[in-house]
């Protein structure tokens, strides 16, 4: 660890830092990420029912614990979502300018090239690379496979695998919380908040499933220090965004 | 407004989750502490002091007076409790004792005075200050005193506590005309009882071993504490016979039902007392003693056999016989039970007077089970002036000599109508109305309007627009019993309810009611009688209770009071209010006047084949007419629905819910029928109250039938007493004829 | 013979009670009666009073009549007052009070 | 034992004079067109004669069921067995109005407040008891058929008759929610209480909804314990890193090499 940061420091005289967020936008991720972490938290607080409680009941009785009783815990949980959402819906609305490209990006796939990266990347982050040359000997080029892991833009398909159920997802949770939430207030036909809990619990559950891939490769995964650092300072070395995101290495080298 | 505090919950949690997000969102960080605050704060408030006011009170959605406690939060009666420590109501209120909230809050109450605008029913109103409305209706009253004699008024006052004030003020003005409720209701008992006994009983239902009920639905007509009673001596092993055309709620829970013929009544009484006496069921020794006529009632009978009585009552000869036995085997703690609503033939009075009679031979007068005497509560009557005498004034009422006995202070609805549409003997041209809707409850509506048509001036005192109201030239708003300051009321009669009630404000009067004394003075000052009513509630009350010196001490604590007094024997060693002295089976009396000393039985008019005979009866939700709007009451039954045999329907190609036209020579109708096999193939039958002509009454407008707009006005010969099962109708399906 | 006693006293009988009837119709008006009951009887005869309470009800028609008929008044204390009324006014007042008798078709005290 | 509320309702008494309902409907600001109570009644049978039938009014409410499905449909926990009094209360605050414990309740005995948008239900008076009051039905009623207090107190009342006398439960077959009414002797109507039921998606969790996120969860945990323990056991040197063609091989990151 102290390696590797002071290999940084040194490396940061000679390597030339990349802007890579803005300041709204980190501030917009961490927002996210204790909202997501305090909603979740609260959210699975709120399941009583045995039958239903993915954690069990001890998870329940700590956070109306913490909270006073499970109607303050049920309240928070709301105010927070809905801050939450209007805080995104805000964000979205005044920085469309800089949102819309990020979805752009998100949502670009290439097909071809993000396949194998996903395969490639996948084998190598579990199996090593190893098994990659191993593959290659095996499929001999066989559907045009190659060892190599394709080059990535500004996101890796990786990361747009998950960004894009979670924003989806967001959505998701987002309209069925607020269905929920007005469910006391105007609905009067209950089928559709039925209908909500069961959707927001799954696409909870769906996106943290993601989010445990996304946390461990931001976080912990060899290789990604610079990314995460990057969530705070907004800038990455050049040699890493050559490395993991060549193209948009290459494009902004070529705007400049 | 006030009404707005029923049924309207405020959603804490709502408020607070959308404010909160909105503070939340607006300053994050700081929002959500003050909410959780604001919550645990809210919460101690919810759990702290009871800091709620309690008010005892006496009901008055009926005329039973069941003791209630008001629950008044924040200015709001918030709840009516029963009053544990009342006997009479036996620590109870029903449906319509605690939808009296529903009453007070009344979206549909009089707020106002109201001037007529338009024609009378037109409902054109124009809201008038007290000043105009009080000047307006004196002078017209002075005005008709002038030109028709002060007898031009007529005064009708309702069942109210307040009523009396009424009566007082229709004397001091100097009219004899006085119509109250009682004779589209229970005349023809009392005259029966009186013209028996020398007294109308009150009976003892809960001591009763055995009890025959005809003409009487007592579990559905709730009377306190006779319909309590009655379910705790059944609990005790009391039988009961049930005599209806109906399967009432009574009939239901009775040991027996029999659906008499309508009308024949008289015939299973008769019979009754042809077996009580031919058996030789009767104590003699008692029957020397207390009674009078019996050889004449012995002779009279003899042709009444059950089996006589099967032909014309339907009921089959052994089980008359042998509830002959059984009661006489109960006696004396057994009884024909004395009903109240008797206003149903034109021999109402003898049908009761057979019953009564069959009671005298039970031996049950003034004894544990049967039928008991009055007892005095202690109440001072106020001294208050003498009426004055105008000598340039009419004689006798207007409905004088239409019927045999009438009662002096209830007079005669039917009669007086009757009177008023002819102009004879006198014109009558000014009516004044408080708290009572003869447009509903009187038979033949249209006829009531006829009347209403030739008057010169009409007032009504209410508290919601009923369509007698509606009919009126000037409405003026009285506040609900919840909100009044009353005479204090003398209970007295059955098993352990001998005793005063008090009914004091729960809330002041709402919008600008007034209670009918503060009128009825306004009305007297300005007719030069204030010197008549010179007097005030709180002073009133104190002269009630003066004789009484631990009462108010116990109505602060309680909200009753009792002067303990001797229930049974109170007759022991001393003579009858009667002729002869003695409880009558032979009445001597009726023999001077050429009336049947002993009831002679005629037989019901028949009913043509494609028709049926209409019956009235009541239901546990509603008073009469007057409750069926309350909107709390009126979700138990939104409409009235005609009672029909399956099989008569079924003729008739009837089927359940269908809408049907029923035709009366007086009347047409149209409402649901609901088939019931629990009801005579040639009976049919509507809850009262609905058709309602006022649009003042949301609910009840143009919704079901009118059941006074279908009856013939027959009466009782004897009483004067309205006669409303005399009516023939023809029930067809709506579109069909 | 006893046949002929009967019809007799039948007979009797009804004449009595006829005349009794027709004595209460020509007995003068019960609403004047009343009015002048109270205005001259009740003032004394009533709780706290100076003399016995007395009311319609408090004797029976026949006791009526005979206080009405015998007109001994000067054997009451209020011979006074009785010297006062006409002829009419006592009829009146009988009137009222053997309407509202004891044994009357409805016993009543005056209030 | 624990206290357990409940009635011993004598329906032999009940004349159908709807004072429970309309008292609850006060106290408890029922709005128009629902009720927490009600009174049942059988439909007569005259084919064995008239003279002597009979009919049957039931009393009835919330039972308070000692196996209450209706907490059971509950995802929040909103609707809770009170342990304290053994009644089953919703707490209007933690309530989203999903109305899940609606067809959950053999007895229809819930309903979604139109206004409050919560569901409602009969809770023994929880404000009047706090107070030491009984009951609006309870002391209202005329004829006093409705006894309650705790069952478990051989003391009270309910406790003595339930002892004294024979009584039903009126239960669907197919979901014996164990209720805490009792009615002594014959009453009737008896087939009226339904199978309880939770709505599909309240079903759908338990049945596999919930499995199926587990599952997920658990596939890409196992992923990542994967990839952290390559991480952590297994030197991977990535080929080529010298190389900074853009074709070939990855650079390998040195620091990383060194580190592992």
């Amino acid at each position: 660890m102290s390696d590797e940061q002071s290999i940084q420091k040194d490396d940061a005289v000679e390597t030339e830092q990349m802007e890579r967020h803005t300041k709204l936008s980190i501030f917009m991720h961490w927002f996210n990420a204790a909202c997501w972490l305090f909603l979740l938290a609260t959210g699975i607080g709120l399941i009583r029912n045995a039958d239903l409680q993915p954690v069990g009941g001890w998870w329940t009785d700590m956070m109306r614990g913490i909270f006073g009783g499970g109607a303050n815990l049920l309240l928070v949980h709301e105010i927070v979502g809905v801050l939450w959402a209007v805080v995104f819906l805000v964000y979205v609305i005044a920085k469309a300018k800089e949102v819309v490209p990020f979805l752009k990006e998100i949502f670009t796939i290439d097909p071809k090239r993000d396949v194998l990266w996903l395969v490639n990347k996948g084998i190598q982050m579990t199996l090593g690379y190893k098994a990659l040359y191993k593959l290659d000997g095996i499929l001999k080029g066989r559907f045009g496979y190659k060892p190599e892991i394709p080059d990535q833009g500004f996101y890796n398909v990786g990361q747009k695998m998950f960004a894009i159920p979670s924003i989806l997802g967001g959505v998701v949770i987002v309209v069925t919380g607020v269905i929920m939430t007005a469910s006391n207030v105007m609905l009067e036909n209950t089928a559709p908040v039925q209908w909500a809990i069961l959707i927001h619990f799954l696409t909870v559950g769906f996106v943290f499933a993601g989010l445990l891939i996304h946390v461990y490769m931001a976080s912990i995964a060899a290789g990604e220090r610079p990314a995460f650092i990057s969530m705070f300072t907004g800038k990455v070395p050049e040699d890493y965004a050559m490395h993991h995101h060549k193209l948009w290495y290459d494009e902004v080298r070529e705007g400049r | 407004m006030s009404s707005s505090n029923i049924n309207r919950p405020i959603s804490r949690r709502n408020f607070l989750k959308w404010s909160g997000a909105a503070t939340a969102a607006a300053a994050v960080g700081t929002g959500q502490p003050k909410v959780l605050h604001a919550l645990t704060a809210a919460e101690g408030a919810a759990k702290g002091k009871d800091t709620a006011e309690k008010v005892f009170s006496i009901c008055g959605m009926c005329l039973n007076k069941c003791g209630l406690i008001a629950r008044v939060e924040d200015g709001v009666v918030a709840k009516l409790d029963p009053n544990p420590k009342f006997l009479k109501s036996r620590g109870m209120l029903c449906a319509r004792g605690n939808a009296g909230i529903a009453q007070l809050y009344d979206p549909d109450r009089l707020k106002y005075p109201l001037l007529r605008k338009g024609k009378r029913g037109e409902g054109k109103w124009r809201r008038v200050s007290w000043e105009q409305a009080l000047d307006y209706a004196a002078e017209q009253m002075k005005t008709i005193a002038e030109k028709y004699t002060r007898c031009g008024m007529l005064f009708s006052p309702g069942s109210d506590t307040q009523s009396q004030f009424v009566h007082r003020f229709a004397s001091v003005f100097g009219s004899w005309n006085v119509v109250t409720h009682e004779s589209n209701c229970l005349i023809s008992r009392n005259r029966a009882y009186l013209d028996t006994f020398g007294e109308v009983p009150f009976a003892d239902v809960l001591h009763s071993k055995y009890i025959v009920m005809a003409g009487a639905n007592r579990f559905e007509a709730l009377i306190t504490p006779d319909s309590i009673d009655l379910m705790t001596a059944r609990k005790n092993g009391q039988k009961l016979v049930v005599l209806d055309p109906r399967y009432t709620k009574t009939a239901a829970l009775a040991d027996e039902w029999h659906p008499v013929r309508p009308g024949t009544d008289l015939a299973f009484f008769l019979a009754l007392a042809h077996v009580i006496i031919n058996e030789k069921l009767y104590d003699a020794d008692y029957v020397a003693e207390k009674l009078s006529g019996m050889e004449e009632l012995t002779a009279h009978v003899q042709p009444y056999t059950p089996e006589w009585a099967e032909k014309e009552t339907e009921i089959p000869a052994r089980h008359i016989r042998r509830i002959a036995r059984e009661l006489a085997a109960a006696a004396p703690a057994s009884m024909i039970y004395p009903g109240r609503r008797t206003s149903d033939y034109v021999n109402s009075t003898q049908i009761r007077r057979a019953m009564a009679i069959v009671n005298a031979l039970l031996g049950n007068w003034d004894q544990p089970g049967g039928l008991l005497a009055a007892r005095q509560v202690g109440l001072n009557s106020p001294s208050l002036p003498d009426a004055p005498w105008y000598d340039d004034n009419m004689m006798e009422r207007a409905d004088h000599g239409r019927a045999h006995m009438m009662f002096e202070e209830e007079g005669s609805f039917k009669h007086m109508r009757d009177a008023i549409i002819e102009g004879e003997p006198y014109p009558v041209k000014g009516w004044f109305t408080y708290k009572l809707n003869p447009m509903q409850s009187g038979a033949n509506r249209a006829k009531t309007l006829k009347m209403i048509e030739g008057l010169d001036f009409m007032v009504s005192v209410d508290i919601a627009m009923s369509d007698t109201a509606w009919m009126a030239d000037l409405v003026l708003p009285a506040p609900s019993y919840l909100e009044r300051l009353d005479p204090i009321s003398g209970l007295q009669g059955s098993a352990a309810c001998a005793c005063v009630a008090t009914r004091v404000p729960a809330v002041p009067a709402l919008f600008e009611s007034r209670p009918v004394l503060w009128i009825l003075k306004e009305l007297a000052n300005r007719l030069d009688l204030g010197e008549y009513f010179d007097f005030d509630m709180e002073w009133y009350r104190k002269e009630q209770l003066k004789d009484l010196p631990d009462a108010e001490k116990a109505l602060a604590e309680d909200g009753v009071y009792y002067n303990p007094s001797k229930l049974y024997g109170i007759y022991e060693g001393k003579i009858y209010r009667t002729k002869s002295k003695k409880i009558e089976l032979h009445n001597v009396r009726y023999k001077e006047m050429g009336l049947d000393p002993i009831p002679v039985y005629t037989p019901p008019k028949p009913i043509p084949s494609d028709k049926f005979r209409l019956v009235l009866g009541r239901n546990a939700m509603f008073t009469h007419c007057t409750t069926n709007h309350n909107r709390l009451l009126n979700q138990f039954m939104s409409e009235n629905t005609l009672w029909i045999h399956p099989d008569s329907a079924d003729r008739l190609g009837i089927g359940d819910g269908d809408p049907v036209v029923v035709k009366s020579p007086v009347g047409r109708e149209s409402l649901k029928a609901e088939l019931k096999p629990g009801i005579r193939k040639d009976t049919v039958y509507m809850a009262s109250g609905w058709g309602a002509l006022s649009k003042g009454l949301s609910g009840v407008h143009n919704t079901g039938a009118c059941v006074a707009a279908l009856m013939e006005d027959y009466a009782d010969a004897l009483s004067g007493n309205m006669a409303m099962h005399e009516t023939f109708v023809s029930v067809a399906r709506k579109g069909a004829a | 013979m006893l046949k002929r006693i009967a019809i007799l006293l039948l007979g009797l009988g009804l004449i009595v009670t006829m005349t009794a009837a027709v004595m209460a119709a020509d007995m003068g008006n019960e609403r004047k009666g009343k009015y002048l009951f109270r205005k001259n009887c009740r003032a004394c005869h009533q709780d706290g009073q100076s003399a016995p309470a007395l009311n319609p009800d408090s004797k029976t028609q026949a006791q009526w009549e005979r206080i009405f008929e015998k007109k001994k008044y000067e054997d009451f204390e209020c011979a006074a007052e009785w010297v006062k009324l006409s002829d009419s006014d006592k009829a009146d007042i009988l009137a009222y009070v053997h309407g509202h008798a004891f044994d009357s078709p409805s016993p009543a005290k005056c209030k | 034992m624990k206290t357990q509320l409940a009635m011993v309702v004598d329906s032999t008494l009940c004349i159908d004079c709807k004072g429970c309902m309309a008292a609850c409907k006060v106290e408890n600001k029922v709005p128009d067109g629902h009720w927490r109570n009600w009174i049942k009644t059988d439909g007569v049978d005259f084919s064995m004669g008239e003279t002597f039938s009979r009919m049957h009014f039931q009393p009835g409410n919330c039972m308070h069921c000692d196996v209450p499905t209706c907490v059971h449909a509950c995802p929040t926990g909103a609707t809770y067995k009170d342990e304290k009094d053994g009644v089953v209360k919703v707490d209007d605050r933690l309530c989203i109005g999903c109305g899940s414990c609606i067809p959950a309740c053999p007895y229809g005995a819930r309903y979604r407040h139109p206004e409050k948008k919560i569901v409602d239900k009969c809770d023994f008076c929880d404000h009047r008891r706090a107070r030491g009051d009984l009951p609006a039905c309870v002391i209202t009623c005329p004829t006093k058929a409705r006894a309650f207090g705790d069952i478990n107190d051989p003391d009270s009342d309910v406790a003595r008759m339930l002892k004294d006398n024979k009584t039903v439960r009126v239960v669907n077959r197919e979901s014996d929610t164990r209720p805490n009414i009792y009615y002594m002797g014959a009453t009737a109507p008896l087939n009226w209480p339904v199978k309880a039921q939770a709505p599909t998606p309240i079903r759908w969790w338990g049945d596999w909804a919930k499995q199926l996120v587990w599952a997920v969860v658990g596939i890409n945990a196992l992923g990542v314990l994967a990839m952290l323990g390559k991480q952590l056991f297994v030197n991977d040197p990535e080929p080529g890193h010298e190389s900074d063609s853009t074709d070939g091989g990855k650079p390998v990151e040195t620091e990383e090499t060194d580190h592992e």
